[in-house]
């Protein structure tokens, strides 16, 4: 019984924990500006990715602005009948803009995650075992450099049909070496450090140590490129969007780009380049502010005074 | 041998092996495309299944998979790319001007940036807090995550529709017929052209260049041989100097590896401001599926990568004093 | 799959199976493969699975609202539909292996090749069986038999009742979705130039025919004609080019033995006549005092040189000239002989009209002509090349002694379209990379034309400047919704009929190409522009209350929610009857079955 | 003449939470030739005094108030041209961490030359002649001037600042714990140099360090700082000889010596919290005379009457009775607990040979060719036994094997040849699939107490740690981690249950390191120095720890360190390693009454006094060990042994050759020695000249 009410005090003050790290972190980023704007951008985004598609007026795809008359309204300008203007089948654009921010964040949150945890379980793999392991690993990683990534993904979106998962799966597949890099030589330096060797001679296995004592010391260097993760898979996902690449059963903002593009519009139809172009610069260049932010506060030796 | 001599060995093994390693996932890749670039035809019903046949054996998609392979290896290795299917001409016949386009943009985008933005980021990071600081870091910061296409679509829409300073497309007018390679490049009507891409490319890089600088000196700025320098009587540009040359060698690096990705990096933007490079002859070749094409297009840019992989290296070992080369310096 | 909406309990007749699947229904001897990639079988009183519907938006920038009409007419009917946007190579490498669709509708675009405007074959001899093109399984008894008449029925006039014959079994039997031939809009500078001669499936900029450009007259000093194009050549080896912009390009230089005119009527080139002697022989005269570019006067030799090295080296754009052509024999300087390997209809219909003739003396030392880029290709054709910079230009100079620069000549071939005047010195092809450019371009007088397909906000933003105007041309290739024959539901009659009527393209056409299109009438592949056309076949019209009637009537029924049902009970054992490969182009009352409304 | 007048110094920092104050009314002047001293725990505000004088504080560090009278300027007051003037040209500065404090990229030479070239008009060649001058004179190759920081030796390195320094002749030169981070030797040869050229010149020298000898040897006079306060100050053998501050008299206290009977007493507590300015004596709540008015006011320095001497105390007049008081250690609230040779148990683990060799990477293409690899000996047949309650204490120069032993002892490297028995099985039968049970009972301690603790788990996780791995007492851990820390004198326990390793001071991470090692209830156990980074009133209670459980737990425990003193002080038995190897072994008391080895006694002699009264004999080293892997043949000790003859050349000598059973050294020439090391080996070395001052330090 009273391992139990112990039990439940040990879960209470770890929820605390929880919610002061929480907090703290929101107080950290409350101080960087630049970080604070980052965060509330990337919460429109989670927000727009969640509810976007309940929240569009109408069908992306399906529905045709029409006119008072009955004519479809092709290529206007923002109206009442459509704030955002209509495309040149006479789409909504507001409509396509909050439906094109899911796989948006689908892709850039699971190929965020995806690089992340791929790159961190190499590099602590790697960097802990050193050897011919880490060996092997780090020639992998030297090929998947080798490959370029844009031109690889196009071969393999073309025989493969895309949907945003494959998308997903590709992007993480090939930009899991920047991690993993990263991660490695943090974990390099990790294992020299005593209390490593400490665990040691107290008898732990080597997963144990790995998990317990390395890979806790580097996760913030995980976290932060997991976070750049998203915003380079964000960007990839985009750019093989608008390369005619992406998944072509969803409106995502890279998409829609695509369209303006190849239909020949860019000159005139400002109403349909902008929500698009905005929301990919707007989410990736706040991830980055933010993980900046963190990385100030990670990388010691940019710390050193202040 | 010398202990560097022993490195570079080492190092030229290992990119060996990357290349035949890189090179055979290309070939097994191109191998699993299903289709041909003579589907069209079929499509069309022009041709029956026997001159299907005929045609495939012209190109020697009929022998065992492993003849392919070892034929496809040794023509690579020995940098013959073969025929291109669609063009009826030697591959490198079709990517050696498209690859000059390339460099011509990107090379000295690349060197522009990395000087100027070098030369910024370290003073920035020497004044550090500083408003100066603080605009280059946002701003670059926005530039580099944001992809170049985007970039580039809010340049054309500027200054070539709005302000109609420049041309949107192009390397040169559409009717001009310049010959050769000096009169290609060295005219005005080129430098119209050039400047919106060159621009964008140079901005794009910028972020980088200016990050790595700017923490390399952050990093140097508290560091005890400055505070020597300082105690020695150096002014706050000399010092700034030697931060600086205490940096360099990431940038060296970075400058380098860049260099390698130049191509594949920058295929969005020649697709958007329709630069004749080989990334735009890349994703036309991709969907027009000609093999010998993509092969010969996507082993350059591997290749490059390579290269400066191994450049990268050797110059680290090279310019840093204290690196040991005794070891795998690579990771 | 999975179940949707409320499915009846399955009653079935005795005997007749509960589930009906897709499969072969024929021995097809071009399929190697034990089903078919589809699966969408049919279940006694089950309410219809989505109903798997592919295009590719890559294909035309319309196509997916195109596929989004087919979806609203099921949705009409009843039937939930799940679209699939393809990329166009997937779509295309379906048919690649033979084995069939994937999806129950599959519309695609036909090129506008002048070969399907001038013989009906190329668009109807894939709908029998053992066409490598048939990928939709289609087969019709009484088609088949026609069609096979017809190709090697020499007689053009009985030639010309069979094929109409044919059009009105097709459409009657709705064998596919025939919704639209899209018409080719572009836009041109009337100030510079007069005489742009409008070709179906070309208008007067594409590079199919060359009657524009022979026809041009300056309105300026100015006799240089510029085209912006988006596409480009990839190299000067017309005939064993992949079929792309080159294949078209490159025909200014050379010419066929025969050509077409804009009303597609054949009339001679570098033959002058003659025709078939026999079932299987055919004798030309060749024109005479025609010389190569380059000085060498041009004979018989080069005819049958032209047709052996293709045949040798398999020329992938020239199959349709030389596949039926077994031997040729010179039979004079000017004189050739085809032996043909089986009667072939199309022969002076289609094959021989614009044929590309090569010089002897220039080919006969290459080792490898596929893979042979010519510097200076040198043709007999009205233009000559001048210079090629891949991705940029290509540009060509007046040949002054071709026929077609003879005023009179093209007076009789163009009729009211052909002007006269000293013509162009030169084209040029420009190579501009995306649509907005080009429409700049033209407005800003950098180019004289542009020779692609604009859609239609495009040319009206184009005509916006002085002396610009849009034009537009109609085309004789359709396109295509297919259907997938091995499916059980595609397989009853009265299912085709109630989709043809729930289709709505004229609305569409309206909606979206601002009537640049022409609806024909009925499932007609074969367009009102050729000469093959009969324009008395069925005509399904749309509506929609009566085609979901007609379902009614086959015993179809639909649950709460209005999702289509197949039919249960007693009307079950009549749709599996329908279906049957003897019955599959049967409707239900020449079966005898009553009505289950 | 004055040189340098500090008038109420004051320095705080800014950070993200308080202000730091971390000098606060600091004075004190330097006149001509003299060598001043700053002395102090760390963290007092050493380095701060110096970096406000060169105008070096970091950004956030500014000057409140007080004045730097510099040859009649005030410093704070100049430009930052005028004062890049003064800079070098009459202030040079000998920075903290030699290691890091040159340039990387530049070459030694040009560094001096820029250095020169900043100031002087001369030409390059000038420059560079100056340079050969300046590195012959601090005893280096003049031929390497284009070498690279690198490519010098830590030592090395120094002396390149040193010879940096005296580039310009300066009036004052600054050194900032010119030797901190050195060894014994090296130190003792660089303070010897500096004294030796300085004097030469005739320039004035600041001198900061936390070793109150090296002060008492060399300076004249000096500055006590605590808690950015001067707490007393005045000539070397006033203040040092008779301290009249608290702080003063535990500090000198707290410095183990070797030949001293006693044991040090460290002063409890921990520096002062520096985020406010002090209201009360900083000194007060460590002080055990600490009063009502000490808790009121921070006392003003008093001069003493009729001597070069101030003292910043409240009961400065009953100095005497207060120094008498000090020197009893319950005064510190320390029990005396006597000296109880506590009688030694049976042997637990004993050594024959041992060997441990590092192969060298070598390139494939090298081991292919079939060349022999290299080796670096770093543990070279050691053959030593420790009994329970015995503690064994380990000494060497830097690099010479000692962490390399310790490892192998603990089984963390493997040894490549020689026996180890531990607890009468071989080593192999651990290896064989045992090794949970020799961890569970051998534990090692190391020597970074910043770095030995896993930062992301609780002390309660850390210490929990080794239970859950070994499934030892997992029913009672909490009773078990609450005993074992409070065995290591964190007490109440509970209170640093639920703390960060971040959260605790360097001394008290390193209790929860041995309470990490001790909760196994070991048998043995390995301390790598573990007091090595600790400040010296922390040393001595880890000493007093350690020493503590050898006696009551009846472990036995291996000692390693390079402080001869605190291994004096700590261990029965010593042994001395020099290249992989043990020279000399035997009973603590014998070795430092008579080292038998050369090598012992010049280490020993390299060990600074804190009594400046007391006059110390340098026995100064030639050169630095030799690589370990080019191992002279016969003893490694010949190339820098002052006594070598032929025949040390030509076998090595075993370590029974010279003593008895208690005591045995490896030397065939071993010092007769009763107490004091022969003089002869000081002029044996001809590149160092003993230096006529050495002895002189102040009157
Ligand atoms: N840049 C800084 N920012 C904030 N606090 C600082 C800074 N530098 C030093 N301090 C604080 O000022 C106080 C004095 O530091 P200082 O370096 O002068 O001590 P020290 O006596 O030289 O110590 P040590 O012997 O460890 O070198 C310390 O409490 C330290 O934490
Ligand atoms: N893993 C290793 N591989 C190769 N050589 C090593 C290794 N570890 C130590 N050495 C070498 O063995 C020698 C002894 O090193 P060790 O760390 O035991 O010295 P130490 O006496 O503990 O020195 P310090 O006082 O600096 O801690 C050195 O020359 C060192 O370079
Ligand atoms: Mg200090
Ligand atoms: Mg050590």
């Amino acid at each position: 019984m009273s391992t139990d009410t112990k039990q439940k005090g040990a879960m209470y003050s770890r929820i605390d924990e929880l919610w002061t790290t929480v907090r703290d972190q929101f107080v950290f980023l409350r101080r960087d500006p630049l970080a604070f704007g980052g965060m509330i951008v990337v919460a429109t985004f989670v927000f727009l990715g969640l509810f976007g598609p309940f929240l569009a007026p109408h069908d992306p795809i399906e529905h045709t602005v029409r006119g008072g008359d009955g004519s479809v309204l092709r290529l206007t300008a923002p109206s009442a009948e459509a704030f955002f203007g209509t495309t040149s089948y006479g789409k909504d654009v507001l409509s396509q803009f909050l439906a094109g921010a899911r796989p948006t964040l689908i892709v850039g949150l699971f190929g965020g995650l995806g690089t992340g945890a791929l790159g961190f379980t190499v590099g602590v793999v790697s960097g802990y075992y050193g050897g011919w392991v880490d060996e092997l690993l780090m020639r992998l990683t030297d090929l998947t450099f080798s490959l370029p990534f844009m031109p690889m993904a196009l071969l393999l979106l073309t025989f493969m049909t895309p949907n945003i998962w494959l998308i997903t799966a590709i992007i993480a597949a090939f930009l899991w070496k920047m991690p993993a890099r990263v991660v490695r030589s943090e974990v390099l330096s990790v294992r020299e450090r005593t209390f490593v060797k400490s665990a040691r001679a107290s008898g732990a296995s080597d997963l144990r140590t790995m998990l317990y004592h390395v890979a806790p010391n580097v996760l913030p260097i995980g976290f932060l490129y997991t976070a750049y993760g998203v915003a380079w898979a964000i960007a990839a996902q985009a750019s093989l969007a608008f390369l005619g690449f992406g998944d072509p059963t969803m409106t995502s903002w890279g998409r829609m780009l695509r369209q303006v593009f190849a239909s020949g519009n860019m000159r005139v139809a400002w109403w349909w380049v902008l929500p698009p172009a905005i929301g990919i610069a707007a989410i990736t260049t706040s991830v980055f502010l933010i993980g900046r932010a963190y990385e100030e506060v990670i990388n010691p030796e940019i710390q050193t005074d202040q | 041998m010398t202990k560097f001599q022993r490195f570079l060995l080492k190092r030229l093994a290992i990119s060996v092996l990357l290349t035949l390693i890189a090179v055979s996932v290309i070939f097994v890749v191109l191998r699993l495309l299903p289709g041909s670039p003579f589907e069209a035809l079929v499509t069309s019903g022009n041709l029956n299944q026997e001159q299907i046949a005929e045609i495939r054996a012209m190109y020697g998609l009929d022998e065992p998979i492993w003849k392919q392979y070892v034929n496809y290896l040794t023509s690579l290795l020995t940098f013959q790319f073969g025929y291109s299917i669609l063009r009826s001409q030697p591959v490198w016949a079709v990517l050696e001007p498209r690859l000059i386009n390339s460099l011509i943009l990107l090379v000295p985008a690349l060197v522009t940036t990395a000087i100027l933005s070098s030369l910024v980021g370290m003073y920035a990071g020497w004044n550090r807090g500083s408003r100066l600081e603080k605009f280059s870091i946002v701003s670059t910061t926005l530039l580099r995550s944001t992809p170049v296409f985007i970039t580039a679509i809010f340049f054309i829409i500027v200054f070539a529709y709005n302000l109609e300073i420049v041309p949107a497309l192009g390397m040169r007018s559409i009717r001009a017929t310049p010959e050769g390679y000096l009169d290609t490049f060295v005219s005005l009507d080129f430098l119209h052209h050039y400047l919106l891409p060159f621009t964008v490319a140079v901005l794009y890089y910028s972020g980088d260049f200016l990050l790595l600088a700017r923490n390399g000196v952050v990093e140097k700025r508290g560091s005890e041989f400055l505070k020597l320098h300082r105690a020695k009587g150096l002014t706050e540009m000399q010092q700034l100097a030697r931060a600086g040359r205490n940096s360099m060698l990431p940038i060296l690096t970075y400058f380098t590896l860049r260099l390698g990705m130049i191509f594949q990096g920058l295929i969005l933007l020649e697709v958007v401001f329709s630069w004749p490079g080989i990334g735009r002859e890349l994703v036309l070749a991709i969907q027009q599926q000609d093999y010998p094409l993509v092969q010969a297009a996507v082993f350059i840019m591997a290749l490059a990568v390579i290269l400066a992989n191994l450049l990268a290296d050797v110059l680290y070992a090279y310019f840093d004093p204290t690196v040991s080369t005794g070891g795998g310096g690579s990771a | 799959t999975g179940s949707r909406g409320q499915s009846l309990d399955p009653d079935v007749p005795d005997g007749v199976p509960e589930t009906v699947e897709t499969q072969y229904w024929r021995e097809w001897e071009t399929i190697d493969a034990d089903s078919p990639p589809l699966d969408y079988s049919a279940t006694a009183g089950a309410v219809l699975d989505r109903l798997p519907v592919e295009f590719s938006s890559e294909d035309d920038p319309w196509m997916r609202e195109h596929a989004l009409m087919v979806k609203r007419g099921l949705d009409d009917l009843g039937i939930a539909v799940e679209l699939n946007d393809r990329p166009l190579n997937q779509l295309y490498a379906q048919s690649w292996a033979t084995k069939g669709l994937e999806a129950v509708i599959s519309m695609s675009t036909h090129g506008p090749d002048p070969q399907r405007g001038l013989d009906p074959n190329p668009l109807l001899m894939r709908r029998t069986e053992g066409s490598l093109s048939n990928y939709d399984n289609y087969y019709h008894p009484k088609l088949q038999e026609l069609l096979t008449e017809q190709a090697q029925t020499t007689d053009r006039a009985e030639r010309e009742e069979l094929v109409a014959r044919a059009q009105e079994i097709f459409a009657e039997d709705v064998g596919a979705l025939i919704t639209l031939f899209p018409n080719i809009v572009t836009a041109v500078n009337r100030d510079r130039w007069a005489g742009y001669v409008e070709t179906p499936g070309n208008g007067p900029t594409m590079d199919s025919f060359v009657w524009t450009e022979v026809n041009l007259q300056p309105e300026t000093d100015n006799r240089t004609y510029v085209k912006g194009v988006s596409t480009s050549m990839n190299s000067l080896n017309l005939p064993w080019a992949a079929g792309g912009a080159e294949a078209k390009r490159l025909t200014f230089i050379y010419d066929g033995l025969f050509d077409a005119t804009p009303d597609l009527d054949v009339v001679p080139a570098l033959a002058t006549g003659g025709g078939f002697v026999g079932e299987t022989t055919v004798e030309l005269e060749l024109r005479e005092g025609v010389e190569w570019h380059d000085g060498e006067a041009f004979t018989a030799e080069d005819v049958k040189f032209t047709v052996e090295i293709y045949q040798e080296y398999t020329s992938s754009s020239q199959v349709p000239f030389y596949e039926p052509i077994d031997s040729v024999e010179v039979l004079g300087d000017h004189e050739v002989r085809f032996n043909l390997t089986n009667p072939d209809a199309s022969f002076m219909t289609q094959r021989v009209v614009r044929s590309v003739i090569l010089p002897k003396h220039r080919w006969e030392d290459i080792d490898n002509p596929s893979q042979h880029n010519p510097d200076k290709p040198v043709g007999t054709g009205p233009f000559e090349f001048d210079t090629w910079e891949q991705g940029t230009r290509f540009a060509a100079s007046r040949n002054d002694g071709h026929w077609m620069f003879d005023d009179d000549w093209r007076a009789d071939a163009l009729g009211d379209q052909a002007e006269r005047g000293p013509g162009i010195e030169r084209v040029i092809w420009i190579n501009v990379s995306n649509v907005d450019a080009l429409i700049g371009s033209l407005q800003s007088g950098a180019i004289d034309a542009i020779g692609t397909n604009l859609s239609t906000l495009q040319a009206e933003r184009a005509a916006n400047a002085d002396g610009i105007e849009q034009v537009s041309a109609g085309s004789y290739a359709p396109l295509d919704a297919k259907l997938m024959f091995s499916c059980p539901l595609v397989r009853d009659k009265e299912f085709r009929i109630a989709l043809s009527k729930a289709v709505d393209s004229q609305g569409f056409v309206e909606d979206f190409l601002q009537g640049e299109a022409t609806v024909p009438a009925g499932e007609n592949p074969i367009s009102p522009l050729t000469q093959w056309h009969n324009p008395d076949t069925t005509d399904y019209e749309v509506d929609v209350e009566e085609a979901r009637t007609i379902l009614e009537q086959a015993g179809y029924t639909w649950d709460g929610d209005g999702n289509l049902r197949y039919p249960n009970g007693e009307a079950w054992g009549a749709f599996v009857e329908r279906i049957q490969p003897e019955n599959t182009y049967k409707r239900r009352d020449e079966l005898e079955q009553p009505d289950f409304s | 003449m004055t040189l340098l007048e500090v008038d109420n110094l004051k320095v705080t920092y800014e950070t993200d939470d308080e202000p730091v104050h971390a000098v606060n009314d600091v004075s004190f002047t330097i006149d001509e030739g003299v060598n001043y001293g700053l002395a102090g725990e760390s963290g007092s505000g050493k380095s701060t005094v110096a970096e406000a004088l060169l105008g070096l504080l970091p950004g956030n560090g500014t000057v409140e108030r007080g004045t730097i009278g510099f040859d009649g300027k005030d410093l704070t007051a100049l430009s930052e041209a005028e004062r890049r003037d003064i800079l070098w040209e009459d202030i040079a500065y000998i920075p903290q961490s030699a290691m890091d404090s040159l340039d990387p990229v530049m070459s030694t030479g040009d560094q001096i030359a820029q250095a020169i070239h900043t100031h002087r008009n001369v030409t390059d060649s000038k420059a560079r002649d100056r340079v050969r001058e300046l590195f012959e004179i601090v005893g280096l190759d003049p031929d390497r001037i284009d070498d690279y920081p690198h490519e010098f030796s830590g030592g090395m390195r120094q002396r390149v600042t040193i010879a940096m320094a005296l580039a310009l002749e300066p009036d004052l030169i600054i050194a900032d714990e010119p030797t901190t981070g050195l060894d014994v030797i090296v130190q003792d040869k660089i303070i010897d140099k500096i004294l030796e050229i300085q004097e030469r010149m005739d320039s004035s020298l600041l001198l900061i360090t936390h070793e109150i000898g090296v002060i008492a040897e060399t300076c004249d006079e000096l500055s006590i700082l605590y808690g950015g306060k001067v707490m007393e100050q005045g000539s070397v053998d006033n203040v040092l000889v008779n301290p009249t501050n608290p702080y003063t008299m535990g500090l000198k206290n707290s410095f183990p010596e070797i030949d001293e009977g006693e044991d040090p007493v460290a002063i409890p507590g921990s520096p002062p919290n520096l985020n406010g300015e002090p209201t009360a004596c900083v000194f007060e709540d460590r002080c055990p005379f600490a009063t009502e008015e000490c808790g009121a006011s921070h006392p003003d320095p008093v001069d003493l009457p009729n001597r070069n001497h101030r003292s910043a105390c409240h009961r400065v007049k009953e100095a005497a009775q207060l120094r008498q008081a000090a020197d009893d250690p319950e005064t510190w609230d320390i029990p005396d607990d006597g000296d109880d040779d506590s009688d030694r148990g049976e042997v637990i683990l004993e050594t024959d040979n041992l060997e441990k060799h590092y192969e060298q990477s070598q390139p494939l293409l090298d081991k292919v060719r079939g060349e022999e690899t290299d080796y670096v000996k770093a543990v070279d047949g050691v053959s030593l036994s420790v009994r329970r309650s015995e503690v064994l204490g380990i000494a060497g120069e830097s690099g010479c094997g000692k962490s390399t032993l310790g490892e192998t002892m603990a089984l963390l490297e493997e040894p490549t040849g020689g026996e180890l028995t531990f607890d009468g099985e071989p080593y192999e039968y651990y290896q064989d699939g045992n090794v949970q049970e020799f961890r569970r009972k051998v534990q090692i301690v190391f020597q970074d107490p910043f770095d030995s603790l896993n930062p992301r788990q609780t002390v309660r996780k850390l210490v929990g740690e080794p239970l859950t791995i070994h499934d030892y007492r997992t029913d009672e851990k909490e009773r078990a981690i609450v005993e074992t820390l409070e065995k290591v004198g964190l007490t109440p326990a509970e209170e640093y249950l639920d703390q960060y390793p971040h959260e605790l001071s360097g001394g008290q991470r390193q209790r929860v390191a041995v309470a990490k090692a001790l909760v196994l209830d070991p048998d043995f156990l390995i301390c790598d120095e573990p007091a090595s980074m600790l400040d010296v009133s922390l040393k001595v209670n880890l000493l007093n720890l350690l020493r503590g459980l050898a006696d009551t737990e009846d472990i036995g425990i291996v000692y390693i360190s390079h402080d001869l003193a605190s291994l004096m002080q700590v261990s029965d038995r010593l042994g001395i390693m020099y290249l992989g190897r043990i020279i000399e072994e035997g009973e603590v008391d014998r070795i430092a009454t008579r080292p038998k080895h050369p090598y012992t006694a010049s280490l020993l002699s390299a060990a600074p006094e804190k009594d400046p009264t007391v006059d110390r004999t340098r026995v100064l080293l030639e050169g630095e060990p030799p690589d370990p892997v080019d191992l002279p043949s016969g003893c490694a000790f010949a190339p820098r042994c002052p006594k070598a003859e032929d025949s040390c050349w030509e076998a090595e000598p075993a370590i029974d050759e010279a003593g008895d059973d208690s005591h045995r050294a490896a030397c065939y020439l071993p010092e007769d020695g009763d107490g004091t090391a022969p003089t002869d080996t000081a002029t044996a070395d001809d590149e160092f000249p003993t230096s006529a001052n050495t002895d002189s330090v102040g009157d």
